[in-house]
């Protein structure tokens, strides 16, 4: 069967108008079907990542070459991040049952997969309307997933979901407006075809479409004054949720933001507002984090930093900063998705999402006090983990590119990251337990996560499969803007 | 080479000899400073025998019989570095540093007896004992160290050798006061015998000792007495030497000259002790870091300005 | 030209009311206004002066058809248009049935 | 007070800096751009649909409308899981609607039905289309939940035809990467344009594309419907 | 004879081995807690053999990762510098491995134990073994990570301890990190050899910027003067088996970066460019002064302290600011004084903790107020401390004395009048303070329930016993270790000193110092003293309780008052009291709290009003659009 891009988005469709049916059939059928889909795009994409790493697979819609018709561009970069979101997705798919409790499970699993299928779609798509409509149906899926949770912390759910569906939709507008202005002076709206318009088109409405379209993803890949949201909308969703949020959403929101920044305008203001916006976020994240009761929202805060952290990677613009940003990138995935399943886990036992509460789980639930610590070792980037690689590369990658000072922002960010990651893993560790009897996570759950744990660890030791891929994945995104 | 070994097994005995007939000598001066008679100039010997024949001597544990012995190997080996008017006994093997680190065996030695006694006035002598020693170390190491930058060596016979034309006491008077004044500690003397002070701890460390114990510190007491004065003597007063002819009687004379200013070194120091009254203990470490210190630092630096090269 | 003024004013009127009104409902109103403000700007960005509607009839030749590439990006916004707003109403009764209040100050139990 | 200033301020940098960027540049209604051009002239022989905004909807950006599709489908099934309640949702319409609602939603009901169906079979053709011809049913629809106080729909009829219209659409699609290669590719030959059964797949998608909206919008008023406050 | 175990004398065998044996000792303990206690032993000392077997041969190996993005090799490399530290490195931790498999309590947290401290041993190894800059900054992580998890093995006690080190030594790593990262982007290269030759010529400033960096990090890894906060509490919070490692070997590190970089990579020509004083560069100077200052307050607060753990890691920061001065001192007395005395301290303080773990252990408390009288009952831990304060207390007996004698020799040559009194009057107040232990622990009057007391498990007096021999055969003949340290200074470009096996000949105008006539002339006192004191008759055994007290008889065993060790430095606490009041405590909590409040209004901003939010965000767009209008 031809490995084509379409499929990883037409068959997740296909299955998802199928699912509403299969109910009548059996209970249990959504849910398998679901995971089966995922489990296709999985291989899919990694069929597709080979075939990528060749040469990238273009494959034109409807028949139509570009710019007429839409077309799917799967390069090392989307086809490398095609395959995280199926990974997280489907290690998320495995870990899910546990905790959705009430309401219909086949509309839970028909709007996962969309979001899934949404996402995948957002980071395939060479067309700039496509790219709006992918993003338009991975935030609305998220929407209802955050508007999902039943039972008592339903309250919370939705404050969170109007929250981020207001914002959402005016982000939405804007960046619909970016796309006017940019059709209305270039006349088309294939990527590609666009990045060889722009620089003949008049630079003011450019430059000024530029802005709303940054203002219209910023919010998706949350940067500073633009994600108010975030902390809200990690806090009230239910556990698997805020964990796809951390591991999917983001992370195709702000593919899509840096896209359209290298390969749209290949600006290099577009390219300094990320760096600074980047290090705001950065500081503002890390420092909020640090007075943080709530577990969920100091993870959501801590999320926030990271973004930043990798927005600031990706602002500098240069081979060495991209190939940093993007391992940080895939850290952050990996090691957020874990540290939200975990503390999902501890706060369904627990039954608090009070830091104070996790007091001694060490000796309670030790498998999953481990793997949280994994997974918090991972992001502060100490040795053998992932995010260490990350911090070295992006280091040496600043100081390449001559910003020492942003360099030791990010150090002390990352100090800081160190301070409020450190009390809470102290104290699950070296605290006494309370007496209270604590129910174990499941088996399927400890499984998912001792996956994600494995692959982090292995990012920290064996780095250099992952470089194999992101450099020709920067190459890539660099290939526009010329950069070194 | 024979002689040199002669003289190294005589000068303990001698100097041993000297050490006991000068305390009786100063317990008679101080007599007669209080207006009394004291006892005979020999009253130590007869002391040293009486302790040494005891037919049944108190001991506690095997620490407590290292003490007294630490004490006199420390003595004994400090007492051979140290240039005595002519010889120069070993002192080209070790030089003015490792002096003052010999110095300090017999102290600990004393220390680790006295705390092994098990009696609480030992401690806090001992206690006493070791401040008063961290206290007057500061003044007398920066007047050394005057000393020691002005030669630019650290050799106490080569210092002693540079000052056969002008005394360092001439050089740098203020150093040569400063070292004196933390003599009078080195000493044990009032104002700061506090650590063996008879009212208050009950003559301190060596409340437990009795028999040969004592008698052997006695000895130890005598032998330091002279390692004290002597090193003073080496470092400010030319180590002695006032006739530079060869010859050995020229050498005896230089040596009888070394004796006679370790003498009137010591007979000065129990002159201030007879009058003075006691300082409390901080008393005692605030007086030295304060006025001594600041002295010896403009001795000090003034050593650097005039400094030979 | 008057109907990039009429888009420019739909859009800020959408805006005014997201920023200045208290009241959720009226925000959800607010974004459909700024929806169809942008959909107008659309619109006539794809509009040709003197040009009639792209279907081509007998009697219509292609020479004076209106671009028709903007109207299919606005069918599409509206419907994403209509779905947002649905969706937003129905989060918004849960919100009235916890909050018991829309006002957007009082809607705050996730702060800092 | 403050704030309203401080927000007219802020749009008026906005919106000025929009409108002054629009008018400067694309004058209006200058002459079309590269890609429209193709569309208009070679728009009907090459996809066969008379309506050349079918023609880009269905055909050259097909997948638009496809993703377009999907928002509907997850937006529907997101109020459905918002305002989902245990029991299924019993309507206390206590407004009784008057005599003259009654009959005439008896008489109305089927035109309307008739005339959406119209609209999204002749999608190629004439003006509208799928999403058109469905909201013109759900009106139909609605106007029957007005008139008649206990009138609910059949749940699982409407999710089954909506499920089949959607399972078309993406079917199509996957059988026209089958087929030709291409996803959504128009596998059906194109016939002579302005005739009912012309332009392939297309009235094929945009009748899908009716039944479907048609039954998710009414399943959206259902559900709110169902809901008090 | 030991050809066989030629080709296993290559760094990354070693580093490897060990890291390997830290995952089997794991989950070996998971089986059988015998089997991992052996296996950690098995592995330790096999690699502590090996290191001592590898000698001072050039060994250079190079590995390049396949798809790196910054295209360079990692180094492992052995030299006489870095043989010299690993030597001490891996005594210290293998013995102290030995040391605390006496113990024998089985519990979860053992298995980590064993497991971390290998890995900790590996790690430090791999810093010393590293030829190039990134390897070196991994392996100083991964010590990071290693220290701090053993010193969260102990407990809540450690909490607030283990987080302070982690957050002040990752600063320190990160500096590290940024200083390499600048000498990386300057030259192109991060191989120390290829660095040695390029980095003489770079202009005084870059030097003086990149070395401070590193500097900060080693200097927090070597508790000097502002960042010696986290030492106490970590030192004294962590595990008792572990602390001998903890600032036995791991705070060696901190010296052992000053030397590679000041000497081996910047080499003392291009020192000297940035500015000399009196003949050094003014670079050492700033931290030879630092030492000294650290090793007198440091002494000043051992002295106060009653808790036996927080007053030897007061110590060990006084010990460490000596070395650090004698780095500092460029001079290759100076040098050679250093690295002697951190030798020295490596096996003297590692006695001493390991005494005090034995102390802690057999009176279950910490306080040496509540201990007295030992000495008679556990005479070999009592000998071996006693050695080890001699060596402390820098007594010519010992080792100790040779490495501070050379420290003095080469302030004074320099006339370096502020660093020599304040270095002598650090180590007479470490007269003081390591007397206060022999006081309070081993002499005075044995509290009743001690009566048991007696010597522990031979595993744990082997390993003390060797190091207070080794330090009494430092004292003999110096010669040994000067010897070695001779031929890291011709390593490094320092002139070396000319050592013979029992003296170390300074040079016209110097002293001398004849170690063996020093211990001969002892020996011979020895043996007037013992004959004066056998003529005499023999003393009879008497009880500790039967003192003088002025004629008043003690009751029965009134322990409580008779044992004269509480407050025992009373009068001098209360004069140096208004100058330690801790302000350097005060200063860091007061930095974090300050923080803490910047990080509560910053939390502010998220005020949970979506209209706040909206503002935000068209805030964001006005700001955007009016910079894209000017930029263009």
């Amino acid at each position: 069967m031809v490995i084509d891009p379409t499929l990883m988005i037409g068959v997740p469709l296909f299955i998802a108008f199928l699912i509403p049916v299969s109910t009548f059939i059996n209970r249990k059928f959504p849910r398998y079907l679901a995971g089966g889909t995922i489990l296709f795009n999985l291989i899919l994409s990694m069929l597709l990542l080979d075939a990528a790493l060749k040469s990238p697979v273009v494959s034109y819609l409807g028949g139509w070459k570009p710019p007429f018709g839409i077309v799917l561009y799967a390069g090392p970069l989307g086809a490398m991040l095609a395959l995280l979101i199926s990974t997280v997705s489907i290690l998320t798919w495995i870990y899910l049952p546990e905790y959705i409790e009430g309401g219909d499970k086949e509309k839970f699993y028909m709007l996962y997969l969309l979001l899934t299928a949404g996402a995948t779609g957002m980071v395939l798509t060479g067309d700039l309307f496509n790219l709006f409509v992918f993003t338009e149906i991975t935030a609305i899926a998220s929407f209802s997933l955050l508007a999902y949770s039943k039972g008592k912390d339903e309250k919370e759910a939705m404050e969170a979901t109007i929250k981020y569906m207001i914002i959402g939709s005016l982000s939405s507008a804007f960046f619909l407006i970016g796309i006017a202005l940019l059709y209305s002076v270039t006349g088309t709206l294939n990527m590609a075809d666009l990045s060889s318009r722009i620089p003949h088109a008049d630079p003011r409405t450019v430059a000024i479409s530029m802005m709303f379209i940054i203002t219209g993803l910023g919010v998706e890949a949350e940067m500073f004054p633009l994600n108010g949201w975030t902390p809200d909308a990690y806090t009230g969703a239910s556990h698997p949720v805020s964990a796809v949020f951390a591991g999917i959403v983001v992370k195709a929101g702000f593919y899509a933001l840096a896209r359209v920044i290298f390969s749209i305008y290949a600006s290099s203001t577009g390219l300094g507002i990320m760096l600074v916006f980047g290090i705001i976020t950065l500081i503002i994240g890390e420092s909020a984090a640090l007075r943080q009761t709530d577990l969920k929202r100091m993870l959501a805060y801590s999320s926030i930093g990271q973004m930043g952290l990798i927005i600031t990677a990706f602002g500098m613009g240069t081979q060495l900063s991209l190939v940093g940003g993007l391992y940080a990138l895939l850290n952050h995935a990996f090691a957020k998705t874990l540290l939200f399943m975990s503390a999902g886990a501890f706060i369904l036992s627990l039954g608090t999402r009070n830091i104070g509460a996790l007091d001694g789980m060490g000796k309670k639930m030790p498998v999953n006090s481990i793997l949280f610590t994994i997974g918090a070792f991972s992001i502060m980037g100490l040795p053998f983990f992932g995010g260490f690689i990350s911090k070295i590369v992006i280091i040496y990658a600043s100081m390449d590119a001559g910003y020492m000072l942003i360099a030791i922002l990010i150090l002390s960010a990352s100090v800081i990251e160190l301070v409020y990651f450190l009390r809470v893993v102290q104290r699950i560790w070296m605290r006494e337990p309370g007496d209270s009897e604590v129910k174990k996570a499941s088996n399927a759950s400890i499984i998912s996560m001792m996956v994600l744990a494995a692959i982090v660890i292995v990012m920290g030791i064996y780095p250099q499969a992952f470089f194999r891929i992101l450099g020709p994945a920067a190459g890539e995104l660099l290939k526009a803007i010329g950069g070194a | 080479m024979i002689a040199e070994i002669l003289v190294l097994i005589f000068m303990p005995v001698f100097v041993s000899f000297m050490g006991l007939l000068f305390m009786g000598i100063q317990r008679k001066i101080t007599a007669r400073v209080q207006n009394r008679i004291g006892p005979p100039f020999y009253q130590q010997f007869i002391d040293v025998m009486k302790l040494f024949s005891k037919r049944e001597n108190i001991g506690h544990n095997w620490v407590f019989d290292i003490g007294p012995i630490f004490a006199i190997v420390g003595m004994l080996t400090t007492m051979l570095f140290i240039p005595m008017g002519g010889f120069r006994l070993l002192s080209m093997d070790g030089d003015l540093i490792v002096v003052m680190y010999l110095l300090v065996i017999s102290g600990l030695g004393m220390a680790l007896g006295a705390g092994a006694s098990g009696n609480p006035n030992a401690g806090i002598g001992v206690m006493r004992g070791l401040t008063l020693m961290m206290a007057y170390e500061m003044p007398f190491v920066i007047s050394v160290l005057a000393v020691m930058v002005y030669y630019h060596t650290t050799s106490l016979a080569e210092i002693v050798g540079m000052q056969s034309g002008m005394w360092a006491l001439i050089i740098l008077p203020l150093s040569a006061l400063v070292a004196d004044m933390a003599l009078q500690a080195q000493f044990g003397k009032k104002p700061f015998d506090q650590p063996i002070a008879p009212a208050e701890v009950a003559t301190g460390p060596i409340v437990e000792y009795g028999g040969k114990y004592l008698g052997m510190l006695m000895v130890a007491h005598s032998i330091g007495m002279f390692v004290e004065a002597g090193l003073f003597i080496d470092i400010f007063l030319g180590g002695g030497l006032l006739f530079h002819q060869p010859g050995i009687i020229w050498q005896v004379f230089n040596f009888l000259f070394w004796v006679l200013l370790v003498f009137a070194l010591y007979t000065l120091a129990v002159l201030v002790n007879a009058i003075m009254p006691r300082y409390r203990i901080d008393q005692a470490f605030v007086f030295y870091w304060k006025w001594p210190t600041i002295i010896a630092i403009i001795g000090l630096a003034y050593a650097l300005g005039v400094s030979v090269w | 030209m008057m109907f990039y003024f009429a888009s420019a004013a739909l859009i800020a009127i959408g805006i005014y009311m997201l920023m200045v009104k208290k009241n959720l409902i009226k925000m959800i109103l607010g974004l459909s206004v700024i929806d169809s403000g942008v959909n107008l700007l659309l619109i006539s960005i794809g509009y040709i002066n003197g040009k009639t509607a792209p279907i081509i009839q007998p009697g219509v030749s292609p020479s004076n058809v209106v671009d028709p590439l903007p109207q299919a990006l606005v069918l599409t916004n509206i419907v994403i248009g209509v779905s947002v707003t649905a969706l937003a109403l129905s989060v918004v009764i849960r919100v009235y049935k916890h909050y018991k209040t829309l006002n957007s100050s009082e809607v705050r139990d996730l702060k800092w | 007070m403050i704030k309203r200033l401080v927000s007219i301020i802020i749009l008026a940098v906005v919106i000025t800096s929009l409108f002054m960027v629009l008018s400067e540049t694309a004058p209006f209604g200058d002459d079309e751009t590269v890609v429209s051009h193709r569309y208009i002239y070679k728009g009907v022989d090459e996809t066969g649909s008379a309506n050349l905004v079918t023609a880009v909807v269905l055909n050259y950006r097909g997948f638009d409308t496809l993703g377009e599709v999907t928002v509907l489908f997850v937006a529907a099934t997101g109020v459905g899981a918002a305002l989902y309640t245990r029991k299924h949702p019993v309507r206390k319409n206590k407004v009784e609607a008057s005599l003259i609602v009654k009959t005439g939603s008896k008489l109305l009901f089927p035109m309307m039905l008739l005339f959406g169906a119209y609209i999204f079979v002749h999608g190629h053709l004439t003006p509208g289309g799928g999403f058109q011809g469905g909201a013109v049913i759900a009106t139909a629809f609605v106007f029957k939940y007005i008139s008649d106080t206990r009138y609910s729909i059949d749940h699982v009829g409407f999710t089954k035809m909506e499920s089949a219209s959607g399972m078309i659409f993406a079917g199509l699609g996957i059988m026209g990467l089958l087929l030709g290669g291409y996803f959504l590719l128009n596998i059906l030959p194109n016939g002579t344009p302005g005739e009912l059964i012309s332009a392939g797949i297309l009235p094929i998608i945009y009748i899908a594309i009716g039944i479907k909206v048609g039954a998710e919008l009414t399943g959206i008023i259902d559900r709110m419907m169902g809901v008090e406050a | 004879m030991l050809e066989f175990l030629n080709p296993m004398l290559r760094p990354e065998w070693m580093i490897s081995l060990l890291f390997i044996g830290a995952l089997l000792t794991y989950f070996a303990g998971k089986v059988s807690s015998a089997l991992r206690t052996t296996f950690a032993i098995i592995f330790s000392v096999f690699v502590a053999f090996l290191v001592f077997l590898s000698g001072s041969r050039d060994v250079l190996t190079y590995w390049r990762p396949s798809a790196s993005p910054m295209g360079f090799r990692f180094v492992l490399s052995i030299n006489a510098l870095s043989w010299f530290f690993a030597l001490m490195i891996s005594m210290v931790s293998a013995l102290t491995i030995v040391y605390s498999a006496g113990f024998g309590k089985n519990t979860e947290k053992d298995n980590a134990f064993y497991g971390l401290n290998l890995l900790l041993m590996g790690a430090m190894l791999g810093v010393v073994f590293s030829g190039d800059m990134l390897s070196f900054f991994i392996f100083w992580e991964i010590m990071t990570l290693a220290s701090y998890l053993l010193t969260t093995l102990a407990g809540k006690r450690a909490e607030k301890g283990a987080l302070n080190y982690m957050i002040i030594s990752t600063a320190g790593a990160y500096s590290i990190l940024i200083g390499m990262t600048m000498i990386y982007t300057r030259f192109g290269t991060l191989e120390f050899s290829g660095l040695a030759s390029v980095m003489g010529g770079a202009d005084p400033m870059f030097l003086l910027i990149t070395l401070s960096m590193l500097g900060i990090g080693f200097a927090v890894k070597a508790a000097l003067a502002p960042f010696y906060v986290w030492a106490p509490p970590a030192y004294s919070e962590a595990p008792d088996s572990f602390t001998p490692v903890f600032s036995g070997a791991l705070s060696k590190l901190g010296p052992y970066g000053f030397t590679l970089f000041m000497y081996g990579i910047v080499g003392l020509p291009a020192l000297a460019k940035m500015g000399t004083f009196r003949g050094i560069s003014d670079f050492g100077y700033i931290i030879a002064l630092l030492g000294s200052i650290t090793a007198v307050i440091a002494t000043l607060y051992a002295i106060a302290q009653d808790d036996i753990k927080k007053l030897l890691a007061y110590s060990s920061i006084s010990q460490l600011g000596y070395v650090m001065m004698g780095i500092g001192i460029g001079t290759s007395i100076g040098v050679a004084g250093g690295l002697y005395h951190a030798l020295n301290h490596a096996i003297f303080k590692t006695t001493l903790f390991m005494g005090a773990g034995v102390l802690i252990y057999t009176t279950g408390s910490r306080k040496l107020s509540d201990m007295g009288g030992l000495g008679t009952k556990m005479p070999i831990t009592f000998l071996t401390m006693l050695i080890a304060i001699f060596a402390l207390a820098g007594i010519p007996m010992t080792g100790g004395f040779g490495s501070k004698w050379l420290l003095y020799e080469a302030a004074i040559d320099k006339k370096f009048v502020l660093i020599a009194p304040l270095a002598f009057i650090a180590s007479v107040g470490a007269f003081l303070y390591s007397f206060r232990i022999l006081q309070s622990a081993f002499l005075g009057q044995l509290p009743e329930r001690l009566k048991g007391a007696k010597d522990p498990s031979p595993l744990i007096t082997i390993p003390m016993l060797f190091f207070a021999g080794l330090l009494v055969l430092f004292g003999i003949a110096p010669g040994i270790p000067l010897g070695i340290i001779a031929s890291v200074e011709s390593y490094l470009g320092i002139p070396a000193l000319n050592v013979s096996t029992y003296s170390v000949y300074l040079g016209a105008n110097f002293g001398a110092y004849n170690a063996f006539t020093v211990m001969t002339v002892i020996t011979l006192a020895l043996l007037v003293a013992l004959a004066l004191f056998f003529i005499a008759k023999k003393s009879r055994k008497v009880g500790q309780t039967d003192t003088y007290m002025a004629g008043e008889v003690p009751e029965h065993h009134v322990d409580l008052y008779l044992h004269y060790s509480m407050n025992f430095y009373r009068p001098l606490e209360r004069i140096f009291a208004p100058y330690l009041r801790n302000r350097l405590e005060r200063l860091y909590d007061a930095f974090g709290s300050g923080y803490e409040l910047i990080s509560e209004g910053i939390r502010r901003i998220y005020t949970g009003d979506v209209q706040h939010y909206v503002y935000y965000v068209m805030v964001f767009l006005a700001v955007m659009i009016l910079a894209g209008w000017w930029w263009l």
